[in-house]
């Protein structure tokens, strides 16, 4: 296939790895709000949103055109097709940072309790952490640093979720009007899971984009 | 997975002192498609065409090593040439009906055999027809001149006359390269249809076409076999840096 | 104001429109040149063949039916002795006879020079034909004469002239032609039949037989054409051997005459004008007519026999 | 591409100039009669060529076309005034289809017609009765006369042929020849007869060899010297044929003709009798009278 | 600026002529094998430095189409109707067609070097039309086989007969025979329909580099190429221009049932 | 081995057979034409006159004219030939009318050469007055040659692709210039060997010359090439009897003592030159060839 065919594929994953910067920007800005309670970076985030959205569908779009119109086959087409699937998670790891800017705004006056947002501080730079590693494998098709991304983040974000649920829980049993707040922390958490998640979805993309095989990391 | 049909083994074929195959070994499986994909000059058609024999006729043309149909080398010199023919059939890239009527066209295999009973050709030509799928189209013009039809209809037309003698392998030379999508997607399905009854090895110039139909996949360059394997697996993830270059266009 | 620029450049003559024109021109003309050459010719030949009936006032009876040839006599029975049906038999014998004798040879060779020994074809048979179609007719006469004649009259009796050596010396004489016109269109058969054919699991004679001759049969019977147009006006050589008596030929080896030998013999002994010349023009256009007939009768047997390729 | 159109463009015009060219040399020549032409008889034509050739190495410059064509075209041709002389080897009253007003006949020569028969028949010798029978079919086996067991094959002439008229008046008299083979030139005729076995013909005397048997009638041999004292019947004269009294190159030509010199010399070897050497004369109508008749 | 024509179930893009330039256009187009009427009902404009596919089914009139519009068809079919080439009509009496023809150049199914040279293929017309400076020639004959991406294939053997070169350079230089006389616009009749995969990516790549200087038309039965090549398809079927539209377009989201069902294959 | 594989193998020895017998017979005619021809043939044979009735005469004159003569008809009849078959092919539509004009050509293929011999007298000889010459016989061969010509030309454009022909259109080029520069180049090779097919006839004609290039080969000049002076070799006007007419004229008139050596040697001279032609046609065909299709 020619050049154009090139041309294209490298816009279009020149766009997924710009979206792929929005939402680690929107993870890491609405950790980061979460934990210093700013309501109005949490509003930026909700709006900037948008674009995220926005993007993906261009993206989207993009990648029906070019497999209606190049018919991509071998590395061409695990590319494409890795956008396509990679693009959705991309979206979802943004619209969970969205929930968690919501959350920011939801839990203004709300009574805290600090252990448990020191652990979602950790939790919340875990999976920033985990996301720009995994966006990292994919923009260098790197599957071995995508496997170890996986085993390092996925056990350890599953921990650190307990660790905030556990706290929450009790808290709530305690004290009926924590309760808000505990459950804005537990969706936090809930969030931040599903984050990871969509993190570790990617490294499973980028095993496709490297091998076109289809795994299951956790 | 079943026995091979068709093996080559080690097979050399030589124009005068040039050297176009180099020790060629592929295993056909019966009931399958296999396509043979490379670019112009690989030789795949050459290859083809060692199957059944055909490169006999060009002069200066030297093939050393086997090919095994049903264990029985077809280059030994013990091999009927005109035996092997109506076993291992052949269809070729441009439709090249003979200049006298379908039926005659369809009937020639037969009667060049011997066969005169006028109810059992009647019946051979219908079913071979059918199973080319041309049959509706050409059920009433039987004994109009094959060319007369269009492109599509006399490849199928083609393929028919090489059903007629009931072979049990197929080897078709670009079939479809001649035609427009749509009588190329007419071949397509009957091709798909005929692989239930029949041993289908195909050369094509068209990728889409191979990934479409084949089973599996040899990609030849050179004439060396890159690459042989489920056609899945070829056009998705091949092991070959070339082979993977040659699919996605990339080649040259 | 752009467009109407283009416009004008659009719709001037150009150089090559003029060269067009000049062309078409010139071979249109050189076409008109043949026609008039053609028509020229048979407008000669039919006034002057026809003035025997019309001026000279012989009945188309004792033309075509009467046997006795030697114009400006009488027969016994007091007809005019311009009998030409021994001639006219005399032609369509000899040219028949040729044509028949030779087509099975002449697609034998062309079949050999182009399915079996293309190589050793072009290389020796090819330049011979076209030598011998270069041979003057008078010599193959000489040789007819020295060598047929008396080979026949051993071989067959009689006096060894007649439409026996006739035959025997146009074969030859038409060989050349019929095999190069046979070749040209065999080798016009698209291979990809032969190997379809052989594919097919047809053996190599199966498939010459079958296919490729059947494929070229209008361009074989176009080539027997040519070789009995040629053995029709073939003059000096037949002369020679056929012996050249106006009989009706009784068997193959008695004298016998063509409508060309006679011509050819009488032209110079006659004077333009009289009698004898006119019936001599009658036989040309005769001649003219039936050389027609089989081109005509040919073209038919090759539209239904065949199909278009 | 350029360099090709210029090439066929002079080729073109190398045609047109040459056929322009053509015709008015040939205009020009054919008024200052440095060129004239002599067609019909191919009996004659040997002679009247050999003379030509003669005459031409005499006289340079000059170009004398002789061409045979029959002596029926000879005379069509003198009487359109298409050539300067006609050659024929019959009479101009004789021929159909001729309007012999206006053309004056000069007597070239005599030539003597002999039959011929191949040299294994074993017959030298006929009566004209006998021979008469042969060439009207009644005889058809030489053994009926004496000879060898050999079927007859005759062999003719064309009609028209001066060879076969004077054969058929004064060898057959006036009795017409079974209708048989028919060839129109002499040496096929001698070819024939010398190769087919019992064939038997006539030539003029010129054509006589070793390879064909030459017969004498009724003991009277074929020799030039029974042509001159009449003994031998059949023989003819040669003419040419001019229309109007001739004028200067053509009579120039006909005079070197009737010369003594060419006479005795070439015609000797030509096998042609010199009418100056004859004793009797004949008309056309066979009228036979004494003297050379030379005129 | 689009019309979807409900009665007749076609749509037609349009272009706006103050906005876009317009190389080619046809109007009431219609087109007469004999008294058969083999084409009709096809309005299109075409756009400047553009590539516009014609795709169809065989006997679909896309070739009849695209032949008319250098007058190719003069000889075997009857016309009527406008073609307009920057506004002036083509299609009228008067009109010198060899001059249209050289503006309007065109490259056939089979690759059809005539048997000369590579350099006298090229500069064939040139000399034709009088041009005979050596140095003019060699200028044209680099250019244009550059162009064509043929030039370093071929340099060196520039006197050797065109016939030897493989299909796929034999085709480029075909092209680059038909820009030696400047055209503005090319014509393409299925000119890789002869070609292996590797000479059509290459075609296709040069095809593309043109479209900078020239408007290009082609007609293909790969709709695979179509795709990939062209800014604008055409769609015909049954003599008729079906759908015209931008290429993303006809091979996403046609408007045409039809059309939907020749791209994907279900046609037929 | 099965019944039909049987049948193919004596199919084809059969077919063998039958080419090798055509061989046989085609190398006995050659075979017989040299073996009784060449020993007669000599340096001193092939450059003298001929003579008219005493032996050691050549043929130096009969081949110059044969070989100046040929030339000059293809000259004139190849233009006409080729624009005529161009017209046939290119330019005629596929109607009644055009098939009409085949068969007429056809027809007028099987006319005996006696007959256009006869017609080109009429009107060269007689009525444009050109009398019997070169240009006589030139335009008589052309007649006689046209139609064969013609037609081989004809079927070799056709076979020319369509491709080609597109490919000049395509670039703004007249048909006419597709056709000159593209079509008829690409052809060159089926054309050369129409020629060589129609030389041949020519060369081996008689028939068709006797009345029109004449029966008489007048001493030429071979000092002088100016063709306007009418002893030049090259002069249009002068009569010039060919090979094969001297052939002919001889074997029926002739009555030269070395006829027979004579006749055979010209036999084998005509052949011999046939082959020189046929080959040296093809040569510089196939170096025209390279050079118009590389330069």
């Amino acid at each position: 296939m020619g050049k154009v065919f090139d041309e294209e594929i490298v816009t279009l994953k020149a766009d997924f790895m710009k979206l792929g910067a929005l939402v680690s920007e929107a993870i890491a800005n609405a950790g980061q709000a979460f934990i210093d309670h700013d309501v109005a970076a949490a509003k930026t985030i909700i709006t900037n949103d948008h674009e995220i959205n926005h993007l993906q569908i261009h993206i989207e779009k993009r990648s029906f055109e070019m497999i209606a119109l190049y018919q991509p086959v071998t590395g061409d087409l695990r590319e494409v097709v890795g956008i396509l699937k990679a693009v959705t998670d991309l979206e979802r790891a943004g619209d969970h940072a969205r929930n968690i800017a919501r959350e920011t705004v939801q839990i203004k006056g709300e009574p805290r309790i600090s252990e448990v947002e020191t652990i979602i501080a950790t939790m919340a730079r875990g999976v920033s952490e985990q996301y720009d590693d995994s966006m990292d494998s994919y923009g260098t098709a790197d599957q071995a640093k995508a496997k170890e991304t996986a085993r390092t983040y996925d056990q350890k974000m599953d921990d650190l979720y307990n660790d905030i649920a556990a706290p929450s829980y009790q808290a709530m049993a305690k004290d009926p009007d924590i309760v808000n707040s505990a459950i804005i922390y537990l969706n936090v958490a809930k969030d931040l899971g599903r984050i990871s998640d969509y993190s570790t979805n990617i490294c499973e993309w980028t095993v496709y984009l490297a091998t076109g095989k289809i795994i299951e990391l956790n | 997975m079943s026995d091979p049909i068709i093996t080559a083994d080690n097979l050399d074929l030589y124009y005068g002192d040039f050297q176009a195959l180099h020790g060629i070994h592929l295993d056909f499986e019966p009931h399958q498609i296999s396509a043979l994909i490379g670019p112009s000059g690989c030789g795949k058609s050459t290859f083809l065409r060692c199957l059944n024999r055909m490169n006999d006729m060009i002069d200066g043309v030297t093939i050393t090593g086997m090919v095994k149909f049903h264990d029985q080398n077809i280059y030994s010199p013990q091999t009927n040439l005109v035996d092997l023919r109506k076993e291992i059939g052949m269809v070729f890239q441009q439709p090249n009906p003979f200049p006298f009527s379908v039926y005659d066209n369809i009937t020639y295999g037969l009667r060049i055999a011997g066969v005169r009973d006028k109810q059992k050709l009647d019946e051979i030509v219908e079913r071979s027809l059918k199973q080319a799928a041309v049959w509706d189209e050409v059920k009433d013009n039987l004994y109009d001149n094959a060319l007369s039809f269009s492109g599509g209809q006399q490849q199928r037309i083609c393929i028919a006359r090489v059903l007629a003698v009931s072979p049990s392998v197929i080897l078709m030379d670009e079939p479809t390269s001649a035609l427009d999508p749509i009588s190329s997607a007419k071949i397509e399905n009957t091709l798909l249809e005929l692989k239930k009854e029949y041993t289908i090895i195909i050369v094509t110039h068209n990728l889409q076409q191979a990934s479409r139909i084949s089973d599996k996949t040899a990609f030849f360059m050179e004439g060396r076999v890159v690459e042989y394997d489920d056609t899945s697996k070829m056009f998705v993830n091949p092991d070959n840096k070339q082979t993977e270059d040659y699919v996605s266009g990339r080649f040259g | 104001m752009q467009n109407q620029k283009l416009a004008k450049q659009l719709m001037k003559k150009s150089k090559t429109a003029r060269y067009e024109r000049f062309g078409h021109l010139l071979s249109l003309s050189a076409l008109l040149l043949i026609m008039a050459i053609v028509l020229g010719i048979i407008v000669f030949v039919a006034t002057k063949g026809l003035s025997t009936f019309f001026n000279d006032h012989i009945s188309f009876k004792d033309f075509f039916t009467g046997t006795l040839w030697n114009p400006g006599t009488k027969t016994p029975s007091g007809h005019q002795a311009v009998g030409a049906l021994p001639m006219i038999v005399g032609s369509f014998l000899v040219t028949i006879l040729a044509a028949v004798v030779s087509t099975p040879f002449a697609i034998g060779t062309a079949v050999y020079m182009t399915e079996i020994s293309p190589k050793r074809g072009a290389k020796i048979l090819q330049p011979v034909t076209e030598l011998l179609v270069g041979i003057p007719s008078v010599v193959y006469g000489f040789i007819g004469l020295s060598v047929v004649v008396p080979f026949v009259r051993n071989t067959f009796g009689g006096s060894g002239f007649g439409i026996l050596s006739g035959t025997f010396v146009l074969f030859v004489m038409i060989l050349p032609t019929i095999v190069s016109m046979t070749v040209d269109s065999l080798k016009s058969v698209p291979k990809y039949y032969r190997q379809a054919s052989l594919a097919l699991g047809a053996t190599k004679w199966q498939t010459i037989w079958k296919v490729v001759l059947r494929a070229a049969t209008p361009g074989i019977l176009t080539a027997v054409v040519f070789g009995m147009a040629r053995a029709f006006g073939e003059a000096l050589a037949v002369q020679m051997v056929i012996g050249n008596a106006a009989l009706m030929p009784h068997n193959l080896v008695s004298p016998a005459s063509t409508l060309t030998s006679v011509l050819t013999a009488g032209m110079g002994n006659t004077v333009m004008g009289s009698l004898q010349n006119d019936a001599l023009w009658s036989l040309a256009l005769v001649l003219l007519v039936m050389s027609l007939f089989f081109n005509l009768l040919v073209h038919f047997i090759g539209r239904k026999g065949a199909f278009k390729k | 591409m350029r360099k090709r159109t210029v090439i066929k463009w002079i080729t073109a015009l190398v045609v047109v100039l040459a056929g322009i060219g053509a015709y008015s040399v040939r205009s020009k020549t054919a008024t200052n009669q440095q060129s004239i032409t002599a067609v019909g008889s191919t009996a004659l034509q040997p002679l009247v060529e050999a003379a030509s050739e003669e005459y031409s190495a005499e006289h340079s410059g000059i170009f004398i076309n002789v061409q045979g064509g029959g002596s029926g075209t000879g005379l069509s041709q003198i009487e359109s005034g298409a050539v300067q002389m006609g050659n024929s080897d019959l009479f101009a009253e004789e021929k159909a289809g001729i309007n012999p007003k206006g053309l004056v006949d000069h007597k070239i020569a005599v030539v003597g017609v002999a039959p011929i028969v191949n040299d294994r028949v074993g017959i030298h010798n006929l009566t004209t009765r006998q021979l008469i029978a042969i060439f009207t079919g009644k005889i058809t086996n030489w053994h009926q006369l004496g000879g060898k067991n050999l079927p007859i094959t005759l062999i003719n002439r064309s009609q028209g042929s001066g060879t076969r008229v004077t054969f058929e008046e004064y060898g057959l008299k006036g009795h017409e020849s079974a209708v048989a083979q028919e060839q129109d030139s002499s040496g096929t005729v001698r070819q024939i007869v010398s190769s087919t076995p019992g064939a038997i013909s006539y030539v003029s005397f010129g054509y006589v060899n070793q390879t064909v048997q030459p017969i004498s009638l009724d003991g009277v041999a074929p020799t030039e010297k029974n042509v001159m004292d009449n003994k031998w019947k059949i023989w003819s004269y040669e003419h040419i044929y001019t229309r109007g009294e001739p004028k200067g190159l053509t009579k120039q030509f006909l005079n070197y003709l009737k010369n003594r010199h060419i006479q005795t010399t070439l015609f000797n070897k030509l096998g042609y009798i010199s009418v100056k050497d004859m004793h009797y004369q004949r008309t056309w109508q066979g009228k036979i009278s004494k003297g050379s008749g030379e005129s | 600026m689009q019309k979807l024509d409900q009665q007749s179930d076609r749509f037609i893009y349009e272009f706006n002529p103050e906005e876009t330039p317009i190389t080619m256009q046809t109007k009431d187009l219609e087109i007469y094998y004999g008294k058969s009427l083999a084409m009709h009902n096809a309005d299109i404009q075409f756009e400047k430095n553009t590539i516009t596919a014609l795709i169809g089914p065989s006997g679909s009139g896309k070739s009849t189409f695209l032949r008319s519009l250098n007058r190719m068809n003069d000889d075997v079919a009857t016309v009527n109707g406008q073609i307009l080439y920057q506004g002036v009509n083509i299609n009228q009496p008067g009109i010198d067609v060899y001059e249209v023809r050289r503006r309007i150049g065109m490259v056939f199914q089979r690759p059809n070097p005539f048997a000369k040279s590579i350099y006298d293929n090229i500069t064939f017309a040139l000399q034709r039309r009088g041009v005979h400076s050596k140095k003019v020639l060699d200028e044209v004959v680099e250019k244009t086989l550059k162009q064509a991406a043929v030039w370093d294939q071929v340099k060196d053997s520039l006197n050797k007969s065109a016939l030897s070169l493989s299909g796929g350079q034999a085709q480029r230089v075909c092209i680059a025979r038909a820009l030696a006389v400047k055209p503005d616009v090319l014509l393409l009749d299925e000119p890789a329909s002869a070609l292996d995969p590797v000479s059509t990516a290459q075609l296709e790549q040069t095809l593309r580099q043109l479209k900078k200087d020239y408007t290009i038309i082609i007609v293909t039965h790969n709709m695979q190429q179509a795709a990939r090549l062209s800014d604008y398809t055409v769609f015909f079927n049954m003599g008729e221009a079906i759908e015209y539209n931008k290429t993303r377009k006809v091979f996403t989201r046609p408007k045409m049932k039809l059309t939907d069902d020749y791209v994907s294959g279900n046609f037929g | 081995m099965n019944r039909s594989q049987k049948q193919s193998r004596i199919a084809i020895a059969a077919l063998r057979g039958i080419a090798g017998f055509v061989v046989l017979i085609l190398a006995f005619l050659i075979g017989y034409i040299f073996i009784t021809g060449l020993p007669n043939v000599s340096w001193h044979f092939l450059t003298t006159p001929a003579k008219a009735f005493t032996s050691g005469g050549g043929i130096g004159i009969q081949l110059f004219n044969s070989f100046y003569l040929l030339v000059l008809a293809m000259l004139i009849s190849l233009p006409i030939a080729l624009g005529a078959s161009i017209y046939l092919n290119e330019y005629a539509k596929d109607n009644w009318f055009t098939g009409m004009i085949r068969t007429a050509i056809e027809i007028l293929s099987s006319l005996p050469s006696v007959v256009v011999g006869l017609f080109g007298f009429l009107l060269f000889v007689v009525q444009f007055n050109y009398g019997f010459s070169i240009i006589s016989g030139a335009l008589t061969l052309t007649i006689f040659n046209l139609p064969l010509l013609t037609r081989n030309i004809e079927e070799t454009l056709s076979g020319v692709s369509d491709d080609q022909r597109q490919g000049g259109l395509g670039l703004g080029l007249s048909k006419y210039e597709t056709i000159i520069h593209i079509v008829v180049p690409a052809a060159l090779p089926g054309i050369i060997s129409g020629i060589i097919l129609c030389s041949g006839r020519v060369f081996g004609e008689a028939a068709a010359l006797i009345y029109t290039a004449g029966q008489s080969a007048p001493a030429l000049n071979f000092g002088d090439w100016n063709p306007f002076n009418i002893d030049s070799p090259l002069s249009p006007l002068r009569p010039a009897e060919t090979l094969a007419v001297h052939i002919w004229k001889i074997n029926s008139e002739g009555i030269m003592p070395d006829l027979t050596k004579v006749s055979s040697g010209s036999a084998a001279v005509l052949v011999l030159a046939i082959l020189i032609f046929n080959f040296s046609a093809r040569y510089i065909g196939r170096k025209v060839f390279e050079k118009m299709t590389s330069i």
